[in-house]
């Protein structure tokens, strides 16, 4: 793009961001009392778990995580099916070898930390997956083709666990005559524990694999 | 309530800024950081939303940023692999740039 | 409660995770689920046609707070569309996929774009169109770059992007109502929008991320390499159902939720735009040498005739008019799929058989393919919208409320669209007669060559002749939720 | 008779070929015998429906199948008197060239491709026979297109494929013109069903001046199937494809739907009376005759015997459109007993056309001296066919141009006369060198290509006949021109029914 039509994008695009900022500022003046916040913060006890963010994302709009794990699975499927991936880093040296050997486990236990903890004060299945996933990168970097993953088939149980977790118990209910992912409330807890637990997994190992960036070793041949 | 738009006003910039960044560069790596700016923009200003002057903040709108972000990382890593796919291929065909 | 709305989403999830974890039987669960998704969405059919529309709230919470799911008459009826056309291609793939391998990868991501699909129909929250949308995306760039080849990498990676652009405008639309109403059910937000710089502002800018998704003119550039390089029944997929759905949710937020929003000169804008959609994907698709590529480009215009019907459906009140015009909308979108996933299956024959999909070096393979052949030209007719297809009962309802309506101007895109139809599919018919040796039998081979066919004719006889059981299931029905 | 016949029995006409056509496309391309086998029952299927239904029409039984398409379009397929009038004259013709065709074919490549489109070709005429409202009409109308397309384009060769292209553009466009037209009126007059008289005389007259913007894109669409001048340019260049496909095209099929919805426009949709006062009768009589007369001197320049006859065909069909002009119930018997005799007497010729070139490879009139002697009973049928066009009592066409004569000095449209007369001597000018040339002149040594030896007949018996039934049919319309049942009492019902409302 030449230099004219480069300022005349950016005049519009300044222009836009005026405009959305002008409607923005008209949108908060005229805020509604937030009712959603306050029957989030109401329907809580309800839910089993005391984390606002966490009820939303795993009880009240449940099935948007779903699919959002669904989305997750999607990516890597298609890095899957672009071939096997990059030939690994050279080995690490012993002096980053062994603060792997540190930082891994290190970075494991943070994220089980954090998926427990995400019951009641901010953290969850996404950060601690998040965590897990960079343990696998720091594997990779140091060196480790497959960055910690299992083999093929198991790598596979871990993708789609998240996904899993969440049809196993939404269609279970479903099947007792409650709306998909309804769960009863005594049960609510560890239910939400259960698929948070599982979806912990599936997005760190996801993630790790999606850095490794090809099919795992195994499939294929 | 200048807070929230202040914050919201800094995620809608940020979106504008993504905006014009994905429309005037042309290397599709380039396209997919704008990308990335104008969807942290947009996470911004949910952000902002949830504000409620001194209440606990609303927890939808954090959960819908989580559910973005892993939606966006999940997207930009496809991205990603796509070009370094392409790179090995010999890049962008000349008569598709 | 009607359980077979959460199940139209959960069951194709469920064969994708099944493909997954199982590549080997890959094609066996996956025709299962292909074959149980498409049992579920008939029972939701029925369900419609017996009880109006449905409404399923998931996890136990009601709207604002919970998600729901919702169908209408017109959502049953492209759902049916989909599971046709999705059941159709999932039995080509057998036959089309000639590495194994190659199936293993389609069929988890082609499962996960189904449920994407069924997701976004059903979809009642403005925040879950988003993630249907990028779970649409993604899958779809997947299977689009199923190909391999540079050019096709390079188009998943730009249909890519570029939906993620759409996703983002999209989403940035979201923010803005949320920041306005503090809510996200769309049956709620009916209630609660109205005109005003807010509304229409954040109509703007959903619109704008749907527009590039549903490729409505100007913005379809993306549209044609990404629909001519991908595998062919992949291609049927993003053409027939994938366009379809972003458009479908475009129309459906204008015609419904927003519908206090829009101003007539908005709604002729959009108009206006299909129009030239009409005109430029057809006059492309004229000119195109290559057969995916003309059909990618007449995507382009079909996708437009859509858009006609906005400005004039808009300004009528709920009633009979408004039921008719919106049954003749369907009709063409329905009809449209099936023809263009028929056409593409086809073409990927002829492709596959030939070695190349150059229109004019066509002849001598069009000949040895009689069915593929056929296929080609019953989707034709429905493209061009002649008779006995669907599309010629919509266009004959859309010019007709044109004139009724004063607003003639709209017959001009029509017809030119049409007489483009005619000149660009008969352009490809002329070279099926030639003097090459034909084979004894019509159909020679019947996995890969027969769901096209069925399809095409349910675009051609089967929407033409029995269209009317669409205006009973429409009957009680408005778009709104 | 049951009412479950009564709302059947249209549709069953329809898909009684119909169904044998799509079957016909499976059948395997070696399967002669099971394919003719479709072929002959569907034809005498249709044949036994069509006789009760002319039985019943004649009892004033009222035939109506109806499917709801869409809020207020409504797919209808009615008999009355004029639809049996055409559906009579398909169903036989397509019984006689089924017959010509499987002969006219044999071993030749793509027969259940042609045989299958022959069979749809005629389904969609005979709907376009019984349509019961513009909507229907339309939709067969535009089937027709599609079916005919395929067998234009049959043989595969450079210019078949350019014939098909040139028909396509042209029916194409009409089609679209036709549509709009369509379109446009049920705006103004709602569902569009066909009533003896017209629907529009009783809509306010603010309305007229549309009504007769309608009337011209209407006509549009109608007449580049009735191949009226301008739009006839479409009808020389299909002459490239088979016989018996020419034959169809020219005395069944394409020209003849032309023909026929002009006729049920002006009597069934706009009514003859307002049609008259609005002044689209003399339009239509003034295109009608232009056409007659440019069809007949253009023709009397043609060397090929196929495209002399293609603009015979262009002169002869617009006798009917010419009677359909002229306002009173004497001219209208002439237009509308024309339209089946026109289609008897051209069908002959085009059989025989057929024969010589299959047989002899005679393409040119110039190569058929002394053909009437190495192949007498063909040229005796086509003479038949030939001195009917002329209008030589006592053959059919005699009696439609006396009809089309009489109703000209009854409507007190005298300048038709100039117009008859003058169209009568140039189609002698150009049939009877023709004549000459079979009868009287030496054969020569060699002809142009022989293809099938003279054994006991003088060609293959399945090309034989057809013809000479059809040439037996030509004598017995004049001969027997007032016995019930035949083509001009009936018509005389149909124009009784028209103006004795």
């Amino acid at each position: 793009m030449n230099g004219p039509a480069r300022l005349l994008v950016a005049l519009l695009a300044a222009a836009l961001g005026g405009l959305l900022l002008w409607v923005l500022a008209t949108a908060l003046a005229a805020r509604p009392e937030p009712a959603l916040a306050e029957a989030a913060f109401a329907a809580l006890p309800l839910t089993g778990v005391g984390n606002p963010v966490t009820a939303v994302l795993l009880d009240y709009r449940a099935y948007d995580t779903l699919l959002e794990l669904a989305v997750l699975l999607a990516a890597l499927l298609g890095i899957w099916s672009l071939g096997p991936p990059a030939p690994a880093y050279q080995r690490a040296g012993s002096a980053l070898r062994a603060m792997v050997a540190w930082v891994v486990p290190l970075l494991i236990l943070t994220g089980g930390y954090l998926l427990w903890a995400g019951g009641q004060v901010p953290g969850g299945a996404f950060q601690g997956g998040a965590l897990l996933g960079a343990a696998g990168v720091v594997l990779r970097l140091a060196g480790d083709p497959r960055a910690g993953l299992p083999g093929e088939s198991l790598q596979r149980l871990l993708a789609v666990l998240g996904v899993g977790a969440f049809l196993l118990v939404g269609l279970t209910v479903l099947a007792f005559g409650r709306d998909l992912l309804d769960y009863p409330t005594d049960w609510s807890k560890w239910l939400i524990l259960a698929i948070e637990g599982a979806a912990t997994l599936a997005i760190g190992a996801t993630l790790a694999a999606a850095y490794v960036g090809g099919r795992p070793p195994g499939e294929g041949r | 309530m200048s807070t929230q738009l202040l914050y919201g006003g800094a995620g809608v910039a940020l979106c504008v800024l993504g905006l014009w960044a994905f429309l005037v560069h042309r290397p599709l790596l380039r396209k997919l950081i704008a990308i990335n700016i104008m969807g942290s923009g947009v996470f911004h200003l949910l952000i902002a939303l949830a504000e409620r002057d001194g209440a606990p903040p609303d927890p939808v709108p954090h959960a819908l940023v989580l559910t973005g972000i892993v939606v966006a990382v999940s997207a930009t890593a496809l991205a990603l692999v796509f070009g370094r796919r392409l790179d090995e291929q010999g890049g962008v065909p000349e008569d598709e740039r | 409660m009607n359980a077979s709305l959460p199940l139209a989403v959960c069951l194709p999830l469920l064969g994708a995770l099944a493909t997954t974890l199982a590549p080997a039987r890959a094609r066996a669960l996956g025709l299962i689920a292909a074959l149980a998704s498409s049992g579920v969405v008939l029972w939701l059919v029925v369900g419609v046609w017996e009880q109006g529309p449905l409404r399923a709230s998931l996890g136990g919470w009601s709207a604002p707070l919970g998600i729901a799911l919702a169908a209408d008459g017109a959502v049953a009826a492209l759902l049916a569309m989909t599971a046709m056309v999705a059941l159709a291609i999932s039995i080509h793939a057998g036959g089309y996929f000639r590495d194994p391998e190659r199936l293993r990868q389609f069929w988890p991501l082609w499962l996960l774009l189904w449920a994407a699909l069924n997701a976004l129909f059903l979809a009642a929250d403005l925040f879950n169109i988003y993630v249907g949308l990028e779970l649409l995306g993604l899958s779809g760039a997947a299977l689009a770059a199923l190909g391999g080849g540079r050019a096709a990498l390079t188009a998943s990676l730009r249909y890519l992007l570029v939906g993620l652009l759409g996703s983002m405008t999209y989403l940035l639309g979201v923010a803005l109502i949320y920041a306005a109403h503090g809510q996200l059910d769309l049956a709620l937000l009916g209630t609660r929008l109205g005109p005003g710089l807010v509304d229409a502002t954040a109509l703007a800018l959903l619109s704008l991320g749907l527009a590039l998704k549903a490729a409505l003119f100007p913005l379809h550039f993306w549209l044609p390499p990404t629909h001519a390089n991908a595998p062919a029944p992949v291609s049927a997929a993003l053409s027939a159902l994938v366009g379809k759905v972003a458009a479908w949710l475009l129309l459906m937020l204008w015609l419904g939720p927003f519908a206090a929003v829009t101003q007539p000169a908005a709604a002729t804008l959009l108009g206006l735009l299909g129009a030239c959609g009409v005109i430029w994907g057809s006059w492309r698709a004229l000119r195109a040498e290559r057969l995916k590529l003309l059909a990618a480009h007449s995507t382009v215009a079909q996708i437009g005739y859509l858009f006609l019907f906005v400005p004039l459906i808009q300004g009528l009140d709920p009633g009979p008019e408004r039921t008719a015009l919106l049954g003749a909308l369907l009709l063409m979108a329905l009809t449209h799929g099936f023809a263009k996933a028929a056409f593409f299956l086809a073409a990927g024959q002829v492709q596959q058989l030939a070695g190349h999909d150059r229109i004019d070096a066509l002849g001598g393979t069009a000949q040895r393919l009689p069915a593929t052949t056929f296929t080609l030209g019953l989707a034709g007719v429905a493209l061009i919208g002649l008779p006995p297809s669907g599309s010629f009962i919509g266009k004959w309802l859309l010019l007709e409320a044109a004139i009724d309506q004063g607003q003639w101007w709209w017959i001009l895109p029509v017809l030119a669209g049409t007489l483009l139809a005619a000149a660009y599919v008969f352009r490809v018919l002329a070279r099926a007669f030639n003097q090459e040796p034909t084979p004894l039998h019509f159909v020679t081979q019947v996995r890969a060559e027969l769901p096209g066919l069925v399809l095409a004719l349910l675009a051609v006889a089967g929407l033409g002749l029995a269209a009317g059981g669409l205006w009973g299931l429409l009957e009680p029905v408005e778009i709104d939720r | 008779m049951s009412s479950a016949l009564d709302t059947l029995l249209p549709l069953l006409i329809v898909c009684s070929s119909l169904v044998p056509g799509a079957a016909i496309f499976l059948v395997r391309e070696d399967s002669h015998l099971l394919r003719t086998s479709l072929n002959m029952a569907g034809a005498l299927t249709k044949l036994a429906l069509v006789g009760v239904m002319i039985w019943g029409v004649y009892h004033e039984h009222d035939y109506e199948s109806r499917i709801s398409l869409a809020p207020g379009l409504d797919l209808v397929f009615a008999a009355d008197a004029l639809s049996v009038l055409f559906v009579t004259l398909s169903s036989v013709l397509w019984l006689v060239t089924t017959i010509y065709a499987i002969g006219y074919l044999e071993r030749t490549p793509n027969r259940s491709r042609f045989f299958g489109f022959f069979s749809l070709c005629v389904s969609a005429t005979v709907g376009i026979a019984l349509a019961g409202n513009l909507l229907t009409f339309v939709i067969c109308y535009e089937i027709l297109t599609l079916a005919t397309y395929p067998l234009v384009a049959h043989r595969g060769t450079p210019e078949a494929t350019r014939g098909a292209r040139i028909y396509l553009y042209y029916t194409v466009g009409g089609g679209a013109l036709l549509l709009l037209g369509a379109v446009w009126l049920q705006t103004l007059a709602g569902p569009l069903d066909f009533v003896q008289g017209g629907i529009l005389g009783d809509l306010p007259a603010t309305l007229h001046g549309q009504f007769q913007v309608i009337f011209v894109l209407l006509l549009a669409g109608l007449g580049v199937k009735a191949a009226l001048v301008p739009l006839h340019g479409w009808l020389p260049q299909s002459m490239v494809a088979p016989a018996p496909v020419s034959a169809l095209l020219h005395a069944v099929a394409v020209v003849k739907a032309g023909a026929f919805g002009i006729v049920r426009v002006v009597y069934d949709v706009y009514g003859v009376g307002l049609a008259d006062a609005l002044g689209l009768l003399a339009l239509l009589g003034a295109l009608a005759s232009v056409t007659i007369l440019y069809g007949s001197l253009r023709a009397l320049v043609q060397d090929g015997l196929k495209s002399r006859l293609a603009y015979s065909t262009v002169s002869q069909v617009s006798y009917i459109a010419l009677g359909t002009s002229i306002f009173g119930p004497i001219a209208t018997v002439g237009g509308l007993v024309h339209l089946v005799h026109q289609g008897i007497m051209k069908i002959t010729l085009f059989f025989c056309a057929g024969n010589y070139a299959e047989t002899l490879g005679i393409h040119r009139v110039s190569q058929m001296d002394g053909v009437g002697r190495r192949m007498p009973w063909t040229t005796l049928a086509f003479s038949a066919g030939a001195l009917g066009m002329i209008g030589i009592p006592p053959l059919a066409g005699f009696v439609s141009k006396w009809y089309l004569g009489l109703g000209a000095i009854d409507g007190g449209a005298d300048w038709v006369l100039a117009v008859l007369a003058a169209s009568g001597l140039l189609n002698a000018a150009y049939f009877l060198p023709i004549l000459y040339r079979a009868w009287f002149r030496p054969p020569p040594e060699h002809w142009p290509e022989e293809r099938i030896a003279r054994r006991r007949l003088e060609t293959r018996a399945a090309l034989l006949w057809p013809p000479l039934i059809t040439a037996t049919l030509c004598l017995l319309a004049g001969l027997f021109a007032a016995a019930p049942f035949s083509p001009l009492e009936w018509a005389e019902l149909i124009a009784r029914r028209e103006y004795d409302r």
